[in-house]
């Protein structure tokens, strides 16, 4: 194949004008093809955060327990016990709408390799969702193939899958969001990075063979192409669990004695980034003969394998006396084990194939030149705090409504589908608690775990829809009586060439990087996804809403003392925090009402802060018997959940004067936890020496929730209009 | 008691299965990698859940011709113990220790729920640790589960006593075409088999992930300590 | 040799995939659908040099590993 | 009439199970089994009058349901 290499195919690879003028002052003539791609795909937005880097700069990253903030492939932090957890979340947006089975499956299997790349035995996955409107035709595909390729792939690899979160909106019609995160744990003083260190020393090439999947979308629009063969090559990669699985525990087996001095997972752009990330953060050259690269197709060329995403590979730096040990670990899993080259001191990464050079690039000008943009923003008036609705529909009416409706529906069909117990350890399984928990083998100590995000509140107020995701996060881990640590974020967004759009991503990092600051709950690692926008028939483009989705992490000294949702056969429920009885953008005015309208509840950090650390103290003192936080639908729905987890009632006290019915029992208002107690004079009396604003809520017991005047409603009927929109949704009522 | 846990690329919960025997017999089992050949010393041979070869072509059938299944098989002919769990199950029908097939569950789906099995097994070492008719809770995650065989077979199971569990309601209530209570479809809500001479067991769902008191109940503990019980007697 | 293993549920063997198949094919609005079986083609490579040679191994593979003679039938094609 | 779809993935497209497969075949000592590919075969009837509405229907099953176009081929065949 000879392309003719110029200004017009790297544009279609990608890079701008600029960008291309930039590569031939850096090579001093005009490129290879096999240079010119890999310049577009160290150069993308994908491996080289162009639009982002200089926003995400400002986030905070560091506490005393942060191991390795962002910058490797997972972060990682201190948990106790020489231990320590390691995680990181990863959108497969696109991929996932083109085939929503492979597209999400290979989204995990990337996600573990951040993580066991690093030393860590994953021991938790959690996957956060939106979908378009459930009305819209082609739902119901996405999501099929979107829970089928999650569950096919992590229950094939046998790490159970713990939590999670979806949304339906329109505005992720034709552009779903599957985000997925792994959690792993490692021992605190066997991490392992990717820096390659020693020249001479092999570079060695692990896992599945390279095929032709998923070179760059570039290549397919490229005319010169011949037409039949390109339709032929896949775009999409096929996922294979169980050689993921091998890879797992030979890389574990490998790691575990003194061969590896550095190891990377291929991901995106496969060989390119690996290589290019080992020897450019150990400041090492390193050489590549392609020739040794196992093969899964004939006469593959040096474009081809250096832009391939095949599934399920890794790249390691070993000590070359350790070669023929790691040989034999690989071969004994039956995976591919080849040296595909060595380090050298010239700070080039040189690409070889058929005894030709196929590239050789200056590693220096590859990254330090790499564009970095501030691009234009505009920044949109947040709505006005809404003049409060009147209420068209009644309490019970309301609550079966929304305890029905698609964000608030059981997720148990997913759930259900999902192997959640595999590994023996997971105490908190979906659905039991506001967080996952995890038992860390071998100790008294567990992990707690959780995905959140509020689009529509982003949608209307960025930077509040930045400190929301994180405080919902905190308090999730905080719900459960695990002391919350650190995060990890997948900011998905439209695109960042419209200063609104962009705007809005300046406004969420604000937020985010306050709240983390405030509730000293640092960012160890990410993923930005942009270019979330979709073309109708009409030319029309439509961005998602903004979707800082935020992993949470906490940790909890001893598991017995966690709590979950479900209450006690008897004694009463307390409401923590303040209701104001904010309606802007709830569940309630959407729902209900049907509109999107107004500011979303504010967020106070300082009682979010104190209210949480007051629920905390509590749980762990033993005093609260099940809590829960206050979030999607308010108070009275976050209520209804707990008693069709436990399947016990409660008689709840009327609302307080000042507030209507619908705004108390349907606002947002943040920072508040019901708890179930049975020592509530105990309860009551802590929080008003603490200054935490709290309430009598109600009895526990019976079979109903009553309200005085409102509202009697069986727990069993509520439990039946809860499950029944998946089933609907999917045919199979 | 000796214990021997068999390895497969892609079996997943030998770790649950280690962890459940460790509390029971008080002592950590063998791992047996599947290119071993032999078994011999063991008094039980456990073959736990996961995707062995990926459950690919399928559930089973690769893992079931592999060396060790050779040593299995002859440990099984001359008297000695094996539980299969899950893919395990899988396993010793496509080997044929054990009667009928797995098909996929009748919804198409993977399930990952709680279920309830009736004790039914009668002269065995696996249902030692109930009273016949007991039910538990035992969680089940699979995607081929739903049971079949040839209804002579199923008579000849039935009769001689060796289905070992059913699929039933918390009360125990059986109803074979409810897809609430026999949830992945098997025929007559079989859950768990014997083998002829009730030394071979083998069972969908996962007790050795409820045993652990530290982590929301023990109703798997008795196949466990009912094994241990027969066998050290 | 190029040999293709064809494997299908015995008769009388309830096929899941199938049913399901079917119910969604109705669904879908296609019409007078009866029962639908779902088999498995395997297409694969033997070390034979006669179509006969070729049979026979399929045959041996297919009894070996790729059909579950309890619920499945199978049957060989010698393809090139 | 009764049809018979075949679906197989497309060139180039990565499979797991007959990677597996093969593995598993030559670790039983067949020898010589070059790639090994898995497909499916969907026997269904539909209502049909003419061989080739047949044919149609078949291929409208296909791609409304039975075949994944990204990454499978298909093709019908009109058994009787
Ligand atoms: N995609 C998913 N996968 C697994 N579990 C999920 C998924 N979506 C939601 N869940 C689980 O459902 C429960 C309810 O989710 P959600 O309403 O988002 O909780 P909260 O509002 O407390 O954050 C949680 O236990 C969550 O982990
Ligand atoms: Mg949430």
């Amino acid at each position: 194949m000879s392309l003719k290499v110029d200004g017009d195919l790297a544009r279609s690879f990608g890079l701008t004008d600029d960008e291309y003028g930039k590569v031939l002052a850096i090579m001093g003539r005009t490129p290879s093809l096999t240079e010119l791609g890999i310049f577009s795909v160290m150069w993308s937005e994908h491996c080289s955060y162009k639009s982002s880097r200089m926003h995400l700069r400002t986030l905070p990253t560091k506490a005393p327990w942060v191991i390795h903030g962002p910058g490797e492939n997972a972060g990682v932090i201190d948990i106790g016990d020489g231990l320590a957890a390691v995680f990181k979340m990863e959108s497969h947006n696109h991929p996932s709408f083109i085939e929503p089975y492979q597209g999400a499956a290979t989204g995990v299997g990337g996600i573990l390799r951040d993580v066991f790349t690093m030393g860590a035995r994953p021991v938790a996955n959690l996957n956060a969702l939106r979908f378009g409107s459930p009305k819209n035709a082609d739902t119901r595909r996405v999501v099929d193939g979107v829970v089928r390729g999650i569950g096919g792939y992590g229950n094939c690899i046998g790490v159970p899958t713990v939590g999670g979160e979806v949304n339906f909106h329109p505005s992720f019609n034709g552009n779903p969001l599957v985000n997925a995160m792994t959690v792993g744990i490692a021992q605190k003083d066997r991490i392992f990075l990717s820096a390659a260190a020693g020249v001479g020393n092999p570079v060695v090439y692990v896992g599945s063979k390279t095929g032709r999947d998923g070179i760059h979308g570039a290549t397919m629009s490229s005319a010169e192409f011949d037409e039949e063969s390109s339709s032929k090559r896949p775009t999409v990669q096929v996922g294979d669990p169980f050689t993921e699985k091998l890879l797992v525990e030979a890389c574990l087996e490998l790691m575990a004695t003194d061969a590896v001095i550095s190891i990377q997972d291929m991901g995106a752009a496969g060989l390119t980034s690996s290589a290019v990330e080992m020897a450019s953060k150990g400041e090492v050259g390193i050489d590549l003969d392609l020739d040794h690269v196992p093969q899964r197709e004939a006469n593959m060329l040096a474009y081809e394998m250096m832009l391939s995403e095949s599934q399920e590979r890794m790249l390691m730096v070993l000590r070359p006396d350790r070669t023929e040990v790691a040989r034999k670990i690989f071969e004994k899993w039956e995976l591919d084990f080849a040296i595909v080259g060595h380090l050298t001191d010239s700070g080039r990464i040189t690409v070889r194939h058929n005894g030709r050079v196929e590239a050789d690039i200056p590693l220096g000008p590859l990254a330090d030149e790499a564009p970095v943009y501030d691009r234009p923003t505009v920044y949109e008036e947040p709505p006005a705090l809404l003049t409060a609705p009147s209420d068209p529909a009644g309490i019970e009416g309301a609550l079966r409504t929304l305890i029905a409706s698609p964000d608030l529906a059981s997720r148990a069909w997913i759930w259900n589908q999902y192997d959640s117990s595999v590994g023996g350890q997971t105490l908190k399984h979906p659905g039991a608690a506001d967080a996952a928990i995890i038992r860390v083998e071998g100790t008294k100590r567990g992990l707690a775990m959780t995905t959140d995000c509020t689009p529509r509140y982003g949608q209307a107020d960025p930077y509040v829809g930045g400190l929301q995701a994180v405080v919902e996060a905190w308090r999730n881990l905080t719900a459960t009586g695990a002391k919350p640590l650190a995060m990890t974020d997948n900011l998905n967004f439209g695109s960042p060439e419209n200063p609104r759009i962009m705007g809005q991503f300046v406004r969420v990092i604000k937020g985010l990087g306050d709240a983390g600051r405030a509730l000293d709950f640092p960012i160890v690692s990410g993923n930005v996804s942009l270019y979330n926008e979709t073309r109708s028939d009409t030319g029309l483009t439509t961005a998602i809403q903004p979707s800082p989705v935020i992993g949470g992490v906490g940790v909890l000294d001893d598991i017995a003392t966690a709590v979950g949702m479900a209450m006690p056969e008897q004694g009463e429920l307390l409401l923590i925090g303040e209701t104001w009885g904010e309606l802007g953008q709830s569940l309630w005015l959407r729902e209900v009402c049907g509109r999107e309208e107004g500011a979303p509840p504010r967020v106070d950090l300082a009682a979010e802060k104190r209210n949480g650390d007051f629920i905390r103290e509590h749980i762990q003192k033993g005093v609260v018997a099940a809590c829960h936080d206050v979030s999607d639908g308010g108070l009275l729905v976050a209520v209804a959940e707990m008693a069709m987890v436990s399947g016990v009632g409660c008689r709840l006290e009327a609302n307080p004067s000042g507030v209507s019915p619908h705004a108390y029992w349907f606002g947002e208002d943040q920072a508040r936890y019901v708890v179930a107690t049975t020592q509530a004079d105990h309860l009551l009396k802590a929080a008003e020496d603490a200054g935490v604003p709290v309430r009598r809520l109600g009895q526990i017991g019976g079979e109903q929730i009553h309200i005085p005047v409102g509202m009697q409603l069986d727990v069993k009927e509520l439990r039946e209009l809860n499950s029944a929109f998946f089933p609907d949704l999917m045919g199979e009522g | 008691m000796k214990v021997g846990i068999v390895v497969f690329p892609g079996t997943n919960r030998e770790r649950d299965m280690v962890q459940a025997l460790t509390l029971a017999t008080g002592r950590a089992p063998k791992l047996v990698w599947h290119q071993e050949e032999s078994v011999t010393g063991l008094d039980l041979v456990v073959l736990p859940g996961g995707f062995s070869f990926g459950d690919y072509l399928r559930s089973g059938a690769m893992a079931a011709h592999s060396p060790i299944m050779t040593a299995v098989r002859r440990f099984a002919e001359q008297g000695g113990y094996v539980l299969g769990v899950c893919n395990g199950f899988q396993i010793l029908t496509e080997a044929q220790l054990l009667p009928g097939a797995l098909l996929r569950n009748a919804g198409m789906r993977f399930l990952s729920q709680d279920c309830h099995l009736k004790v039914e097994g009668k002269e065995n070492i696996f249902t030692h640790g109930w009273a016949k008719g007991d039910v538990f809770r035992a969680p089940l995650a699979h995607g081929d589960g739903n049971y079949t065989a040839a209804p002579e077979m199923l008579d000849r199971l039935e009769g001689e006593g060796r289905v070992a569990f059913r699929y039933c309601r918390d009360d125990g209530y059986i109803q074979h075409d409810d897809a609430q209570i026999n949830l992945n479809g098997s025929a007559r809500s079989i859950a768990g088999v014997l083998s002829e001479n009730r030394r071979v067991c083998g069972m969908m769902p996962h007790p050795e992930n409820l045993t652990d008191p530290a982590l929301g109940g023990t109703d798997g503990m008795p196949l466990f300590k009912g094994i241990v019980e027969s066998l050290s007697t | 040799m190029k040999v293709r293993v064809f494997v299908s549920l015995k008769e009388g063997v309830l096929d899941p995939q199938g049913k399901a198949v079917g119910h969604a094919l109705a669904a879908l609005g296609f019409k007078g659908v009866g029962e639908v079986r779902i088999g498995r083609v395997v297409d694969l490579d033997v070390a034979a040099k006669t179509a006969d040679e070729a049979r026979k191994e399929g045959e041996a593979m297919a009894k070996a590993l790729l059909a579950n003679e309890v619920i499945e039938d199978f049957h060989v094609e010698v393809v090139a």
